[in-house]
């Protein structure tokens, strides 16, 4: 995306690049974003007792333009999933999206035709949590599975 | 050292500017504006002259001048979202109910 | 330095007061008459009238063009926009008056006709008393009563705004 | 002259370099104090009690996409964050946050600049901040942000006349617009004390000046999504972000300034008192966060037209009168 893509690859960019993952994976924002019952579970992991501030993780931005991370709260019906696309789409390179739960992540109980067996079949997923829903360590267990993904990413993949 | 000519000089020219724009524009908001432009040009003479001529009236008229543009422009304003509300339009040419 | 000072500043007051009227985009407009009122401060400023220049930004820059620029956010103008600029007639008796006015003005004022007598505050009484506190005995003395004659002028607009803008309840 | 042209440069450097480590850390202040108030913990994990959490974000911030809408007026859409931060900073070149001291045999002031219409120059100033908000919600092209813009221009212009009229009484009492010489003026007696109406509505409409909770209606996330920067990102983003913290530090060292006395105080240097003050400020303004619920809309102008332009009035009439009875 950016200047990234057309430097060489050498020591001034692989420093430059554990800075800038360093950076990225300490401030994960992410958009407000919840569709069901687990984003009661999100909300909670921002709420005091788990506190999702101490990654520097707690900054819900409203507008897709200004968040890093999408948290895939619940089931996606097929109704919903264009505008969830949607909103992947107004997300600004570097995003990462966390399936949380067993309905984002499978379509979970919901083996039917309104929800979308899976979200990864509507946006790329970083990260599955598995659980119905999943208790808030197994969210703040996804996101720091997505820290170490992003510690090791390459900017040239990555804009 | 800047004469005075020279500050009259330009508020000669945003004068004329301003009396441009009132009689070329059909934009009522855009004549409007070049209005303010006519007045601050006026302003820019007024305070030339009170600093040359060792005399604060300019500067007081200015600031009457100020306060008589704050009210034209709320009420002129007022007078063009009501117009606007009517006739869906802002170009005076088209503003012509009282032509006969 | 002055000098430079002043001829920066006119020439950014004579292109932006040029661009006002020239653009087709009302807001482009009101932004470079912003623009013309800013370096019109400048000058103010220049000439030792720093309340003046101080009052130029907060009334003008700050409230009177806010002002325009909500109306004109109000008002969906793209219509407007896309209108074809029509009747070349009218720019050219336009530019004709401007033209005459411009040369008339010139001559007065380049011709040195004009001249008075000067006053009693000279630059360096007034930066002694200090602006503000001369322009504010003034008002409150020589000039009281059109002082509060002009907030009956405030109060009249802000009636006259109300009455004019506000939708009937009917 | 050369000699007091490095000065000058010393002086705005530090300054301006304070003001931004201070409007960056402000960040970082704000989530630990309203995550203590919500018996949270806050930023932990990047360095020490996540202090480097301010350089992480703003890194971020600077390595992410930069998106210009499709639709949206380029030129504008590029000019407003630069409108929003500018007036929020130059502000600072005439708040004086100390008398004098002796460095190297030289007396310096610490302030960048002493004028006369001091605080009209902050007004005049704090008045082109709207035009950054206004421009950003006109060239985004979006209808949140239009909304956001045009709710927070009225805002900014309705409190702003408050804000105004409550420091008048200020001004009759020190008889001079210069900050330096106002806060000279509270060397026996802070104004918060002689003028505490005026405080009370400088401190409200200071609030909504600068659009933070309860009157952040320009940027209700639950109706405006992110109000007039909703399609900003990278750090366009980030400026305005930067000018909204600029802003509660600035009106923080005005209110200093204007009611608590300045720099004045005992045993501590003055600069120190200063700092002491406004980060006393500082921490109102993010306590209020945490605290208040958000106004309606209608109730806000209501407040502000009905209740505070009269009351600021009242308070200047009744200033007035007891100046003119002494």
């Amino acid at each position: 995306m950016g200047i990234e893509a057309s430097l060489p690859e050498g020591v001034l960019t692989t420093t430059l690049e554990k800075r800038v993952n360093w950076a990225r994976k300490n401030s994960l924002w992410p958009v407000t974003f919840g569709l069901a019952c687990c984003a009661i579970e999100m909300m909670a992991t921002g709420a005091s007792r788990f506190d999702l501030a101490r990654f520097g993780a707690e900054v819900f931005r409203a507008s897709p333009r200004q968040a890093d991370l999408m948290i895939v709260a619940g089931r996606v019906s097929k109704k919903m999933a264009p505008v969830l696309r949607k909103i992947y789409d107004q997300m600004p390179e570097p995003k990462w999206v966390i399936a949380m739960g067993a309905c984002a992540s499978c379509g979970g109980i919901f083996n039917d035709y309104a929800i979308v067996q899976g979200v990864d079949q509507v946006v790329p997923v970083d990260v599955y949590v598995p659980g119905c829903p999943p208790r808030p360590e197994a969210l703040i267990y996804g996101i720091m599975k997505l820290q170490r993904k992003i510690e090791g990413e390459s900017l040239r993949q990555r804009g | 050292m800047v004469p005075l000519s020279a500050y009259l000089i330009l508020s000669a020219f945003l004068f004329a500017t301003g009396v441009v724009g009132v009689a070329t524009r059909r934009n009522v908001l855009i004549i409007f504006m070049s209005i303010e432009l006519m007045l601050n040009a006026v302003n820019l003479a007024f305070v030339a002259f009170s600093r040359f001529l060792h005399s604060m009236d300019g500067q007081i008229i200015v600031l009457f001048v100020m306060t008589v543009a704050a009210a034209e422009v709320a009420v002129g304003l007022a007078i063009i979202i009501a117009l606007f509300r009517n006739k869906e339009t802002v170009d005076v040419a088209e503003i012509n109910l009282m032509k006969w | 330095m002055e000098l430079g000072l002043f001829i920066v500043l006119a020439l950014v007051a004579m292109a932006s007061a040029i661009a006002v009227i020239i653009q087709r985009n009302p807001v482009y407009s009101a932004l470079y008459l912003i623009l013309t009122f800013l370096s019109l401060a400048g000058l103010y400023l220049q000439l030792q009238a720093q309340f003046i220049a101080a009052i130029q930004v907060i009334v003008y820059a700050g409230a009177i063009m806010v002002l325009f620029l909500f109306v004109i956010m109000l008002l969906d103008l793209r219509k407007e926009e896309q209108r074809a600029v029509k009747g070349g007639y009218q720019l050219l008796i336009g530019l004709l008056l401007a033209a005459i006015l411009l040369g008339e003005l010139g001559l007065v004022f380049g011709g040195g006709v004009l001249k008075g007598v000067p006053g009693e505050f000279s630059p360096e009484k007034v930066s002694a008393l200090g602006n503000t506190q001369v322009v504010g005995r003034l008002l409150f003395t020589d000039f009281l009563l059109p002082f509060e004659l002009t907030s009956v002028i405030l109060l009249v607009a802000i009636v006259g705004a109300i009455v004019l803008a506000k939708r009937r309840l009917d | 002259m050369f000699e007091f042209i490095i000065i000058m440069l010393v002086k705005i450097a530090v300054v301006f370099g304070a003001l931004l480590l201070t409007v960056a850390y402000l960040t970082w202040l704000e989530r630990k104090v309203i995550g203590d108030i919500q018996v949270r913990l806050g930023p932990m994990r990047v360095g020490y009690h996540g202090l480097l959490q301010p350089i992480a974000d703003g890194l971020k911030l600077l390595f992410k996409e930069d998106i210009i809408p499709a639709e949206a007026d380029r030129t504008v859409y590029l000019l407003a964050p630069l409108v929003a931060i500018i007036p929020a900073l130059i502000s600072f070149a005439v708040i004086p946050f100390g008398s004098q001291v002796k460095i190297l045999g030289r007396t310096i002031d610490l302030y960048i600049t002493d004028v006369n219409i001091g605080i009209l120059f902050i007004f005049a100033v704090a008045s082109l901040g709207v035009y950054g908000i206004v421009l950003a919600g006109w060239s985004s092209n979006n209808k949140y942000s239009l909304l956001g813009a045009m709710r927070s221009s009225a805002q900014m212009i309705s409190y702003e006349l408050s804000m105004g009229l409550s420091i008048v009484g200020v001004l009759m009492m020190a008889q001079s617009l210069s900050l330096v010489q106002i806060v000279k003026a509270q060397s026996v007696v802070w104004f918060i004390l002689l003028q505490p109406v005026g405080f009370l509505i400088y401190l409200i409409c200071a609030v909504a000046e600068t659009n933070r909770a309860p009157f952040d209606l320009p940027e209700a996330e639950t109706e405006l999504v992110a109000g007039f920067h909703v399609e900003y990102s990278s750090m366009k983003f980030a400026l305005f972000f930067l000018a909204e913290y600029a802003n509660i530090v600035t009106v923080s060292a005005l209110a200093t300034t204007l009611f608590l006395g300045g720099w004045q105080g005992p045993l501590l240097p003055p600069v120190a008192w200063f700092l002491l003050k406004v980060f006393a400020f500082i921490f109102l303004f993010v306590w209020l966060r945490a605290t208040l619920p958000r106004f309606r809309y209608d109730q806000l102008m209501g407040f502000g037209w009905k209740v505070l332009l009269p009351v600021s009035l009242a308070n200047i009439l009744v200033t007035g009168l007891i100046m003119a009875w002494r």
